[in-house]
């Protein structure tokens, strides 16, 4: 592999790991406050992403040149109104019972998926970025000598999502409520703080999270029917990695999947997906709650 | 002994009657409804049974059978004569259907080992990632598993001459084995080992202490239930004469899933009368709902299922029976579960 | 649910009818309707395509009225996703519960062949292609009551290869493709005619389903003078996005669902890379030509309201060849399904036909069609894009002209064999 | 008391959690056949203890040996079949099994070929040793009645019964009184009473009642650390004792 | 203040609460008694953080058994727990943040690092690395910022070093000066009869007896047979 090719793939790798955080981090975040696995988070990207696209196209007709900025707002609208939709009248009551939980997630998604099929087709369908992100910049030490300064941008939206959750969990009082929760519940209600109003925020949170990535991931690759299984697989694989509930767990876990899952194609490119499996099992056997994840009592 | 929560003698009555019906059915019923029902509500039913057995007795909610039962149906199709493409191994069914369920078995202490410091939830979303991983490398393999098409053509082994596929026959060995396995599950249950699993299931820190090594017979209840899979996934590739990416995909993978939650995970009956059901609403959706949204109807089926009765069917059955015990979803592990109820428990020292 | 009659009462029933048939030859007088069950996928991945082929489908049983040879049509559809086992149980569905007597589809490769394995065993029936265009349905272990009378993914490659080294004159060509046996198909085919033009291949090949092509686009060799691009719909457009996201110039040779309607109804920047693109298939979108230009206009009539779609995509089209061929030898044979429909699978044989885009169509000894294909060009027509017909290559048979035997003895395509030798 | 190795040793054990030192430096020594009652308030770290002994926890630091072998690294069941038996503050059962098969799985664990597929028979040993283990428990009645079924003070004669039935060479006990009626703890005082000599016995009990008749010896723990060792009869009469307990300032 | 009646909790079959009344005015109120018969129970029953089977807890005037603990903290209760139960993730600050009512109210933030200034040096360190004592601190600190009108304390001696109890016990002994209710569950009888006036002393799920406090102090036999190293209680 020469130099230029090892950065190329270490860049894609980058950019490939960026998406996967901003769709990954949401289901993490949801996770560690309610200890709800959530199996329609795929379902809350596509959710997200159609939300997107409905707004999207007619604006976009007209010429509308913030139709891309309008789309970004809708897919987070659409998939936290879901999200708080789901968490109201399904999840809410069962909180504690984490596998009925799980397996009305699933249900959801089997449900959600035939009806966005049903409603916006199964043509895959994709969002074209404002044109001051289209095209590719010149990046040194790469293959072509440019790169998709969309994907970059990718990078810049990832960071965003870090930097700015980090400081709503450390610098504000929701933060520390949120945290206080991932602690003790009991205590935190105890405190006079409503744990099941705090519970649908987080839940609005990280649809909302979904529901950016949805956009944001429709405009770097066509989205339609299957993404919600592949996007929750990464979410999956990625908090497995790097810890359920962390947020720098998240991280790295991104960054490792998008790596293994980049150099694997270059690679091996039959074989990719096994470099992912292979990772997490390898972290399993080292460390069962993730690599920067509380150990599991 | 006691049998646990499963066979009590005055349930063999009943299961002689249903015997009795069952092997009357096909005499009664259409061609159709004995084949495409009824046998393939079994061969995919076995695969619901080995779930169901790991999460009853287990307190082990996998979703990797349909993964073992997979590498079963892949290890005969790459290696019996007539499969389509062509294999150099050539060996026939009598070596080739232990050979794949001697594989499902190890492949199911394998994805026991993956998991076994992992539980619940945990435990779920791994096998879910093993699960979608498996389906997208038997996609990629174009080497041995011909990709995106998968296997042709393994028509499966005589019986005394007459062709397994024969409908009447391939319905009275899919009978024959569904209820030996189910047999098997509840002797199973009642042994030295079934107990022992019950008991991880129940508190696995206690069985610790009293000197059982809890990972090891986690461990072992995969394989067990890989063993049993392993036997669904033989009979599978049979029945739908090949294997492709698309029997282990993700949909079928949940599929069993609802086949055992529909069914109820309170007994190894469930998997098949979940199964049952799965099959006629998935074959009868386009009939009997608008034709093109049957998985909205199976969805809704599902979650009505674990919204209003968590132990599915059998266990609506069960409550209507006796009311002994209240609501039970797959372990009582759900309740141990309960943050809520953990911070409850006055912890003295 | 009722229970209806076992096959067994059904086919004493027929025989019966068979039976007196001959002091009543008016079989006309049987009111029973036929039974067309059809099948295509309306979940999955190429759910899409199955919805553009029902479409079609639901057209032309429309202008015939439900009536064929004088019998009405009882239609019956069913859907799968894309995968053999469900489209294999949806076909045993459909004819021993529902009892249809003819089933059209499926509509992807590998659902063909476990369809085609499945009517082997239930010889008196007869079954007919939907979109189905892996070569094997009908080229290696055909059935004798499996019926195709669209082109195969190789015969739809005809004429590409030596257009783009004898007129385009590029010397070197890399292919990327999918990783399964439809793009084997169509890859093999183009190498085949490359290769004996002179040219030179290079070969990537991605899993099937992947949607990120950044690091595959890196690896695309700087001495190639083209791409042939063999994806379809989601991979086609996430890989022309990321090659155009990533700057990629190479002139495109498309493989056919590269170029087709189901792709060029999504917007979006893969547009500008795809203008100019060359490729073949059995259809065009735009084409100077009579027949076809009615039949468009009545499918836009139809369906324009409902979809922002002129033109049916070349799987629908491969629907309603097989579809008009059904109704064709139905009407031939007076609606007689008589005797195990021997008389009716006897006028599919002998049928010679123009299809919608005008094109001959008849049947091998393998009962596989013989058609004509087309070259294409992506362009700008009417404000919105359009494959545009240049080159009609008449009469592509299975082989693609070569000699049978030699064809098949340079095995099945994949990966490992894409074709590029000489005959 | 005998002067052979000591049944179970401590040497300087420790176990923190964060910032919270559980146990703190404890070296402690019962001999075999002693009966050592461990008293302590609130949070002085005695079912630590009990974990550390038996293996759930790993001390952070410290050596524990077990009739003169070192036991510190191994895994609890491995402690088990060394003869370690123990019940916990809030019963651990097997909710979903009945009496027996509770009962069975504890004779069984111990023993050899404890992995088999194969049901026990009828005139299985093992399970007349657990019928038996149930008669001493007064269960025998409740046989075949999951735990799910049995009354709070049933639970606690079980969870007694079933550290019994591995026929253990140290038994550890943790507030097997708790929750008891005032009725049953006479039964449970008759039960420790009626245990073989040759079997020591560490008790975690708050009802002095039972705590102080059966004792030895008596160790007093505070905060982690063993305060105070002496006789049952003059712990009864040490006013320091009384202080600690009572929360004066020593 | 508070009034319980006849309150019964249990656990599957074990009842842990038999049948409690007591109440709670202006003064303190103590509950004494030895491990595992039921104060803690009492405590979170009260607190709303286990279900009641019966009985009926009233507050100012109001019901509040079966309301979640948010309402019952809303209400004017707050709970420093058995265990401290301190947030392992939260600064020292960020606990009195999470409850804090603001500047004005009668427990400010500035007030508690007045009282406690070992809290103010600690301000920046986690909850899961303070010691027993400044966790035991910040438990009762995070009560107080409540402003409650009745504070419930588990056990809130429990691994405090004796110079530490000693300043609890002023602590407490201000709280009931200020106002606010206390009721005090102990086992260190020194702390429990410095700041109470009555104490009740449970005995397996039940209150045996209430007794003023100096009557408790005086009666060393009572004390051993409830609560000390000493056989005879039934």
């Amino acid at each position: 592999m020469t130099l230029e090719m090892f950065a190329t793939v270490a860049l894609n790798g980058l950019t490939v790991a960026a998406l996967y955080f901003i769709v990954a981090i949401g289901f993490s975040l949801i996770f560690g406050l309610m200890r709800t696995v959530n199996m329609a988070h795929g379902t809350l990207f596509l959710v997200g992403a159609y939300a997107g696209v409905a707004v999207f196209y007619p604006l976009y007709d007209q010429g509308f040149s913030y139709a891309w900025i309008v789309a970004l707002a809708a897919g987070i609208a659409g998939a936290a109104v879901f999200g708080v939709l789901l968490q109201v009248t399904l999840l809410g009551w069962m909180q504690g019972q984490e596998l009925r939980q799980t397996l009305v997630t699933i249900g959801i998604s089997i449900i959600a998926a035939d009806q966005l099929l049903a409603i916006f087709g199964g043509n895959s369908q994709q969002f074209f970025p404002p044109d001051a992100l289209f095209g590719s910049v010149s990046v040194p030490l790469v293959q072509t000598g440019h790169y998709s300064t969309f994907r970059l941008f990718q990078i810049a939206v990832a960071a965003a999502v870090g930097v700015g959750l980090w400081l709503i969990l450390h610098k504000t009082k929701l933060g520390i409520i949120v945290r206080a929760g991932v602690d003790d519940r009991a205590m935190l209600s105890a405190c006079g703080v409503n744990v099941a109003l705090v519970s649908v925020l987080v839940f609005a949170i990280g649809a909302a999270l979904a529901g950016l990535a949805g956009v944001v991931g429709g405009t770097a690759q066509p989205f339609g029917q299957e993404k919600d299984v592949q996007f929750l697989l990464t979410s999956l694989v990625v908090v497995i990695v790097g810890g359920m509930g962390s947020l720098p767990g998240t991280a790295l876990g991104a960054l490792l999947v998008g790596m293994a899952e980049q150099f694997g194609q270059s690679l091996f490119p039959t074989y990719s997906v096994m470099f992912t499996l292979l990772l997490m099992v390898i972290v399993l056997a080292i460390r069962p709650q993730g690599l920067l994840g509380k150990r599991l009592t | 002994m006691s049998t646990g929560n499963a066979l009590r003698s005055s349930s063999a009555l009943v299961t002689v009657s249903v015997l009795a019906v069952l092997v009357a059915l096909p005499f009664v019923l259409t061609e159709f409804w004995t084949t495409n029902i009824l046998v393939r509500a079994m061969v995919y039913g076995i695969v619901a049974l080995s779930l169901t057995f790991l999460a009853y007795y287990g307190g082990l909610l996998s979703l990797a059978q349909m993964v073992v039962a997979g590498v079963a149906g892949y290890t005969i199709a790459v290696s019996v004569p007539g499969a389509i493409p062509e294999n150099s191994l050539q060996i026939p069914y009598s070596l080739a259907i232990p050979l794949a369920v001697v594989l499902a078995t190890v492949s199911g202490l394998l994805i026991g080992a993956i998991a076994v410091r992992t539980r619940e939830i945990y435990l779920l979303m791994i096998t879910l990632a093993i699960a979608v991983s498996f389906y997208f490398f038997v996609q990629a393999n174009v080497e041995y598993l011909n990709g995106y098409e998968g296997i042709r053509n393994v028509l499966g082994p005589d019986i005394f001459g007459v062709p397994l596929r024969t409908p009447y026959v391939f319905y009275f060995v899919a009978l024959a084995t569904s209820f030996a396995l189910y047999a098997l599950v509840l002797y199973v249950s009642g042994s030295q080992f079934g107990l022992v699993l019950q008991g991880i299931r129940d508190n696995p820190r206690r069985l610790s202490a009293l000197g059982y090594n809890v990972a090891h017979h986690r461990i072992a209840a995969f394989g067990v239930a890989g063993f049993i899979a392993g036997i669904g996934g033989v009979l599978i590739t049979i029945y739908n004469i090949g294997i492709s990416p698309g029997t282990v995909s993700t949909h079928s993978t949940i599929s069993i899933l609802i086949m055992s939650v529909i069914g109820g995970l309170g007994h190894p009956i469930g998997a098949f009368i979940g199964a049952v059901i799965f099959t006629i609403i998935d074959t009868f959706a386009a009939d009997l709902y608008d034709r093109d949204r049957f998985n909205t109807l199976i969805g809704v089926v599902f979650l009505a299922i674990v919204v209003a009765s968590p132990d599915g069917v059998t266990g609506l059955a069960k409550r209507a029976g006796d009311l002994l015990r209240g609501l039970r979803l797959i372990a009582p592990g759900a309740v141990a579960a309960d943050p809520t109820l953990q911070a409850n428990v006055p912890s003295k020292d | 649910m009722t229970i209806k009659p076992n096959r067994r009462q059904v086919l004493q029933g027929a025989a019966a009818v068979a039976g007196t048939a001959v002091f009543a030859p008016a079989i006309h007088a049987n009111p029973a309707p036929i039974k067309l069950g059809t099948l295509a996928s309306l979940e999955g991945p190429l759910a899409i395509n199955g919805q553009d082929a029902y479409r079609v489908v639901e057209l032309l049983l429309e202008e015939a009225n439900y009536t064929a040879g004088g019998r009405k049509i009882e239609w019956i559809r069913e859907s799968s996703n894309a995968k053999p086992d469900v489209a294999l149980a949806r076909t045993r569905k459909l004819v021993e519960q529902d009892g249809s007597d003819i089933v059209l589809g499926p509509l992807s490769g590998a659902e063909g062949i476990a369809v085609r394995d499945y009517s082997r065993t239930v010889p008196t029936k007869t079954f007919i292609n939907g979109s189905s265009a892996s070569q094997d349905n009908t080229l290696r272990n055909s059935s004798e009551n499996y019926f195709r009378f669209s082109t195969d993914g190789t015969q739809w490659t005809a004429g590409l290869g030596e257009y783009a080294k004898n007129t385009l004159k590029i010397d070197e060509v890399t292919v990327v493709a999918s990783d399964y046996a439809f793009p084997y198909s169509q890859v093999f085919g183009f190498s085949l005619e490359y290769t004996r033009a002179g040219g030179k291949l290079n070969y990537l090949w991605t899993p099937f389903g992947t949607s990120d092509y950044t690091s595959l686009i890196a690896q695309i060799p700087k001495s190639s003078g083209a791409l042939y691009v063999v994806y379809g719909g989601s991979d086609g457009l996430a890989f022309l996005t990321q090659y155009a996201q990533a700057g990629g110039s190479l002139p495109l040779l498309g493989g056919t669902l590269l170029a087709d309607q189901t792709l060029f109804a999504a917007r979006g920047p893969h547009r500008k890379v795809l203008e100019g693109t060359v490729s073949a298939g059995p259809i065009g979108d735009y084409y100077e030509n009579d027949v076809w230009k009615d039949f468009l206009a009545r499918y836009t009539k139809r369906w324009s309201k409902d979809i922002g779609q002129q033109t049916p995509g070349t799987l629908a089209f491969a629907y309603s060849v097989n579809l008009q061929a059904t109704l064709l030898a139905l009407k031939a044979v007076d609606g007689d399904l008589s005797n195990d429909q021997a008389a009716f699978r006897e006028a599919l044989k002998k049928l010679e036909f123009k299809n919608y885009i005008d094109a001959h169509v008849k049947l091998d000894h393998n009962r596989q069609a013989i058609s004509d294909n087309f070259l294409n060009k992506v362009e700008v027509r009417d404000g919105r894009l359009q494959t545009v017909v240049f080159k009609k290559i008449p009469s592509v048979n299975q082989t693609l002209g070569f000699p049978e035997d030699k064809y098949i003895a340079l095995g099945a395509p994949s990966r490992n064999n894409p074709g590029n030798v000489q005959i | 008391m005998t002067s052979r190795l000591p049944a179970i040793e401590l040497s300087k054990v420790s176990r923190r959690f964060g910032a919270l030192k559980a146990v703190d430096d404890v070296t402690l020594s019962v001999a075999e056949g002693e009966r050592r009652v461990i008293l302590g308030p609130n949070g002085a770290g005695k079912t630590t203890l009990f974990n550390v002994v038996c293996g759930d926890y790993a001390p952070t630091s410290g050596r524990i040996a077990f009739f003169g072998q070192d036991i510190t690294a191994l895994p609890p069941y491995a402690r088990a079949r060394r003869g370690i038996g123990r019940t916990y503050q809030n019963s651990l059962l097997f909710n979903g099994l009945d009496v027996l098969e509770n009962l069975y799985l504890a004779v069984r664990g111990v023993k050899p070929r404890r992995f088999s597929f194969l049901r026990p028979s009828r005139d299985d040993p093992h399970v007349k040793a657990a019928r038996d283990i149930a008669d001493r428990m007064r269960l025998s009645h409740k046989l075949h009645v999951t735990v799910d079924d049995l009354s709070h003070g049933q639970r606690r004669q079980l969870e007694v019964g079933m550290a019994l039935a591995s026929d253990p060479k140290l038994l550890m006990l943790d507030e097997p009184a708790a929750g008891l009626s005032p009725g049953d703890r006479p039964e449970l005082l008759r039960l420790l009473r009626e245990l073989p000599r040759s079997l020591t016995l560490i008790l975690i009990e708050h009802d002095m009642d039972i705590a102080l008749p059966v004792a030895d010896l008596v160790t007093l723990m505070k905060d982690g650390s063993v305060v105070i060792e002496s006789t049952p009869d003059k712990v009864e009469h040490d006013p320091a004792v009384q202080a600690i307990y009572l929360g004066e300032a020593v | 203040m508070l009034s319980v009646r006849d309150l019964r909790v249990s656990f599957g079959h074990a009842e842990i609460l038999q049948g409690v009344s007591l109440d709670v005015g202006d003064e303190p109120f103590a509950v004494a008694g030895r491990n595992g018969m039921g104060k803690t129970t009492l405590c979170y029953a009260i607190m709303g953080m286990v279900p009641v089977q019966s009985g009926g807890v009233v507050f100012d005037g109001a019901s509040i058994e079966g309301k979640s603990p948010t309402r019952v903290s809303r209400s004017g209760i707050a709970i420093v727990p058995q265990g401290r139960r301190v947030f392992p993730s939260l600064t020292v600050d960020e606990h009195l943040r999470l409850v804090s009512r603001g500047k004005n109210a009668a427990w400010s933030i500035e007030r508690v690092y007045d009282t406690f200034p070992r809290l103010a040096e600690r301000k920046g360190n986690g909850g899961s690395q303070l010691s027993g004592g400044e966790q035991q601190m910040l438990a009762i600190s995070r009560a107080l910022l409540l402003n409650p009108k009745l504070i419930i304390m588990d056990e809130p001696s429990e691994g405090l070093a004796p110079v530490l109890v000693d300043h609890l016990i002023e602590v407490l002994k201000k709280l009931a000066n200020e106002k606010i209710g206390l009721l005090l569950v102990e086992q260190n009888l020194r702390v429990a009869t410095s700041v109470a006036s009555n104490v009740a002393i449970m005995l397996s799920g039940r209150i045996a007896a209430t007794v003023p406090a100096s009557q408790l102090s005086a009666d060393e036999a009572l004390q051993r047979r409830y609560l000390g190293v000493s056989t005879g209680s039934h």
